[in-house]
């Protein structure tokens, strides 16, 4: 009896002194609610992850265990498997962002889609950075890692938590393939650099562009879109985009459907609890549940280092590909296009939009981009869909061989 | 790992950035004909709002060809009879509605200024906070 | 390599040539959006239904998948399996149901809440008449089946939903018993037919009631119930119904709960998450749900026009045999009942109620029948609730044997 | 299918019919019991808010005829316990209280008035939204 | 076929008959729903408790149905699985308890904090009151259902229903060990003297205190609180308990993590939806689901008598320690703390602290208290949250041996 | 039941008051610390709005006494990348914060004003229904 008690009395600071890696994921907590609280850098996410971190963090995880004898899972572990495992939580967000996306600067203006897909030149370029940093012996990056790095440049919180859990389920799924499990890391570099964005982006639009370019006014009398093209594009879009790439049809599906839910204006209190009390329950549920992804023993690995550097590679090229699509349209279009706007097919909406629209006004201030880099902006987001779909079709037929 | 992995990496991103330009392309011409189905309508404004829902109902023999075991005639009856049973109710239902329909037709000036507000105020914190979960 | 990549780009164009019937069903979705958009016919419904319908019928159907090797189940299978199987968002929407319902126009004039169970005889004649569909040998209908088509006729769509549910489950429980997969085409004829009521009922009434009947004015100045009243009937409703057809007691003690919340008066947040945020939610995952029992192998049956047919069938029987139960009441009565007022007994609130009262300013400006319409409409509610118990009581005691 | 399942369709709907006509009847003595009683407090208010919930309290014994293995005794103590526990505490509470019984008691008209607004307004997309989900 | 339908239709009626039982639940659900309505004492669980009672005592159980052959479990069931055995749900009412809760009376008087210690004796207390019951052979407590019920003596619901959920759960893991389930009953218990405070404690406090004591004024011009020391509360709370006790960390961590939403002021939506959509809806859920744990086959048995005895024998002790330690204190700090603020640490916030209010303006209306009372209020919760934990850590090693 | 539980009883009882009292002491020492600090920083207020919170990060030494098989430099690098990263990017931005700084500071009177009012509205249904649950 007593030997039960004072060992029970002790246990919690035993246990940190067993693995004083928790205390170093103190710090990290410590300084992304800094990021998000003092700093106010995407608050929403960063609050709940940290406290994530945090909370995966306390001696004895009794948060995060598995459970038995009486004892049920913990309690983000319940989330994690209920949510985050099935898709259900990040497909929710998405519900949520489709009811408060305005598709409309796109659809006047068509011709600015075509700049989503530049950006994703990022994913690509960061998916290939990794397997060349895995081929070095030194960081234990596969395919399937690889493909969860690369998702970091589509800029979309969402998708990357979706595509990095798929490929650590896949891997554990497949008896001959390991895998890490980088979802707290490649979900913490997305929502990072997103925040990041207005810092990352300026310095590469300027080393890209001329100044002449940079004041490229566009016309802001944009043509006026019906509201029965509002209402059949989410339709249409989810038709179109499921077809072509199977795998893409929840994330497009289910924001498309959030989209018609607010376009059709007869469910507003629907549209409402998407975008407002159902997305608030989703964002705690989220956060805390990818936190939890991160204790100590976990996160602290030298591959952690590495997803941070080739995340903020996969922004940088992105950018970098985004304003080059863009330079070669304002070409072929006989000068009309400012190269800047390019830089918006990140998505990261609505920052990237915003970080041109400050560009353009500091050169010019009767130059208003901010419609003109919404196009890209909300077409990157389908641009970043459909490349997670591809991914999860080529990625796990290819590691399965 | 292994050049084997490098190169399905090389593959992967090949045919990810095609299909990303095939699929975004086919939404530009998706977006543009919406748009000029608008256009039309603007310059010959129908009663019927919305011709282009029944139309492609009769544009589904198409599935007829393949090898279903269901006949074309049960698809277009459940069809038909879904279509046909809501067709207008009363005046005020289908007045109200004409002028929504006036509304979108017009819409031109109202959006652009509306457009302009919102770049305008585009640096109010309720703007921040609105996305980028 | 290259072939699993080019198998993977085209397998969405392969799939739909494999199975047509999905771009029928998009028509079909796209008839229920039109229905439910343009038409502003139960919005609330048929938007998500008619979207879970799409989501259904897209190549490969990732959102209904069964799920395994590291791929989780559909979004919309996870709702299904935890919501509709379990009953949990039929059940949730009669809480928010009970909290919307005002019982006091029935508490006034207690008299007319008989008129709640004429109605019920459409269920029971389409239940008939689908066993005799049945008999002929071209539409496989058996005794589960029919259960489910009649109850489209209590014209209540979480009780349709509730009852074609538990059929199909019961079926399929039983190793000897084959069961159609019927609960969306149940549930998409019986909101449909709901928004359609004011077509329907019409004509019938005229039919059935002359002049002189439908100018019957019913004084207004109802007896004032109290709230002590208001507060123990549904505790009374619970009990009473519960101990007279026990299987009724989850649909009649859940929607008397959400009305308790209401009329209790103490616990107003409650009530009004019940009515708006906790409902909402649940209308879209139970409108998803619904939408996505239908993929097109399942849905474009034969079978499914027969339902239609028969579901109209119930709700017009239902519809006469209020009229005409209000008729006999009215003669007993000394004349002082108008026979329209039975037409408000199927439910489909409180649309019904609604067209008797139109048709009676029609014929006389200053004849209000609204709120004595609104009796037998909501005990028309409780009625219904009370034959899926009696249901839910005989008929799987019928099929095991 | 066959004949016998016919039958039981019609068992089914015999006793259905029949059930459900019980039980709204039954619902309808209660509200007419709950109606009566109404009247009666209206016509000699008494100071007991609820005194139908207490009553049937006393009405409990009819629990002991049955095969429990626990005493009625336990049970009136349990129910008496709390029951009494929460007997009046403060006056501003029962003020308060009473003046929401005198609501209760006299609000003949205004019911009816709201009653007469209600049907007025009933098109009202409120009204129309409120149910049939 | 006849048998089938005749048994169905009296089966209620027979149920019933055959467990009596059922009714004397009504009567006490009702004596519930009268404090609760009538009353006004603790509407927000009172009610959704009774219901669940009343839903759990009507005839052959279809709401807590364990389910089988084609049908689900029943409705309560489902959320008692879901929400209550995974701790879920009490959890989720700590996060909505801590965006509510101001922590500045506490954090501006530090010296407060320690009298939230005091009052924690009830706790142990009722438990050795409840093994002394057990020893008399007549009422079947052993070491976990006295834990239950001295947890009762926290004023704390929440923290009740996660411990009794626990200690059931691990007592029925153990195969060696029998546990009654007490859930219901220490529920019911806790929030029924909760509710009843302002009548236990002023007899208390005026037994133990002089009126000299009760005249003592505590200056109201308390030290101003800074924004980062509120935000960084919570942080150290997190770190500081779950480290001393490990056990403690799921409730101090969600706790304080709803706290954090609330003080940090970045996420205002979130903390919103925390403290009212999402705590409603869960309030619903917890409230139903220890109703439904309470048929009458399993409340009706003496030990309910002495858990309601031992329950207030709690509430009483919790009250003279509380006090006792306040006199402590006001000696030592040299006459400068009323002794009233010590019963204010039995936590049941803010009705404890509302009394002791209340009794100090009754003998000197200039002698404001309330702030003074908040600092112990809200340190008792913390402290039966730590008692929680220590329960947690040696109760089932102790039981386990 | 027996003996042996009733010991055990008061072992869990020994040590839960214990234990409580440890933590809750803990605990004051803690408030008692954060508020001396923002005393001092009231005294000689720094443009560092939370310096206290990068001060632990070059504490974190401590970690690297223990044996993890990560060094202490790959700890600080991420820590760092991620504390240095979001250093000023508008004056907007920091001058909106400057002035929330300043309410905090001095934020005495109307603290105590608003807790006094508080007080007096206490008996308000809204302050009684936020608690007890
Ligand atoms: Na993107
Ligand atoms: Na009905
Ligand atoms: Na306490």
């Amino acid at each position: 009896m007593g030997d039960t008690g004072i060992s029970a009395i002790w246990e919690g600071i035993v246990a940190l002194g067993e693995d004083p890696r928790m205390i170093a994921m103190w710090f990290i907590a410590g300084a992304l609610l800094y990021m998000g609280i003092a700093k106010k850098k995407e608050p929403l996410l960063l609050v709940p992850i940290a406290s994530g971190i945090l909370m995966a963090n306390l001696p004895l995880g009794e948060l995060i265990r598995v459970g038995g004898e009486g004892e049920p899972p913990g309690f983000l572990r319940v989330f994690q498997d209920f949510g985050l495992t099935t898709d259900l939580i990040p497909l929710l967000i998405f519900l949520g962002l489709g009811a408060l996306t305005d598709f409309a600067p796109m659809l006047s203006n068509p011709k600015t889609i075509l700049l989503g897909a530049g950006a994703q030149a990022g994913v690509f370029m960061a998916l290939i950075g990794a397997l060349l940093l895995g081929m070095t012996g030194v960081f234990d990056f596969g395919l399937l890692e690889a493909a969860s790095i690369g998702i970091i440049g589509g800029a979309d919180g969402p998708t990357t938590i979706f595509i990095s859990t798929r490929m650590r389920e896949i891997g554990q799924a497949l008896p001959d393939v390991g895998v890490r499990d980088i979802v707290g890391a490649t979900a913490v570099a997305a929502y990072s650099y997103m925040a990041l964005v207005p810092i990352i982006q300026p310095p590469l639009i300027k080393l890209l562009t001329t100044k002449k370019e940079r004041l490229i006014r566009m016309p802001y009398a944009m043509r006026p879109v019906s509201r029965r093209t509002k209402i059949l594009f989410p339709i249409v879009t989810t038709i179109v985009v499921s077809v072509l790439v199977p795998k893409a049809s929840p994330l497009i599906a289910i924001m498309m459907f959030g989209n018609l839910l607010k376009e059709s204006g007869v469910v507003e209190r629907l549209s409402n609890t998407a975008q407002n009390e159902l997305m608030n329950i989703v964002i705690i549920i989220l956060g805390l549940s990818v936190g939890a992804t991160m204790p100590g023993s976990v996160f602290l690995q030298t591959e952690t280092i590495a997803i941070f550097f080739l995340g903020l590679f996969a922004f940088m090229t992105a950018t970098v590909a985004g304003i080059l699509l863009a330079k070669l349209m304002n070409v072929f279009s006989g000068g009309t296009i400012n190269p800047m706007i390019g830089a918006a097919g990140v998505s990261a909406v609505p920052m990237a939009a915003r970080v041109v629209q400050d560009m353009a006004q500091k050169e010019d201030p009767e130059n208003f981009l901010l419609m003109h880099a919404m196009g890209p902006n909300v077409a990157g987001v389908i641009g970043t869909a459909t490349v997670a779909g591809v991914l999860l079709a080529l990625v796990p037929a290819l590691v399965g061989n | 790992m292994n050049w084997e992995t490098f190169q399905e990496g090389l593959f992967v991103s090949g045919v990810g950035m095609g299909v990303v330009f095939v699929v975004l392309i086919v939404l530009q011409v998706t977006v543009v004909i919406l748009g000029r189905f608008d256009r039309m309508t603007e310059a010959a404004p129908s009663d019927e709002p919305a011709a282009s829902e029944p139309a492609p109902s009769a544009g589904s023999p198409a599935t007829s060809q393949a090898s279903t075991d269901v006949s074309p005639g049960v698809i277009a009856a459940i069809g038909a009879a879904l279509a046909l049973a809501e067709e207008e109710l009363s005046p005020a239902v289908s007045s109200a509605h004409a002028s929504a329909r006036t509304v979108v037709v017009h819409p031109g000036n109202s959006w652009v200024q509306s457009g302009r507000a919102r770049q305008m105020s585009s640096h109010s914190p309720g703007a921040v906070e609105r996305r980028s979960l």
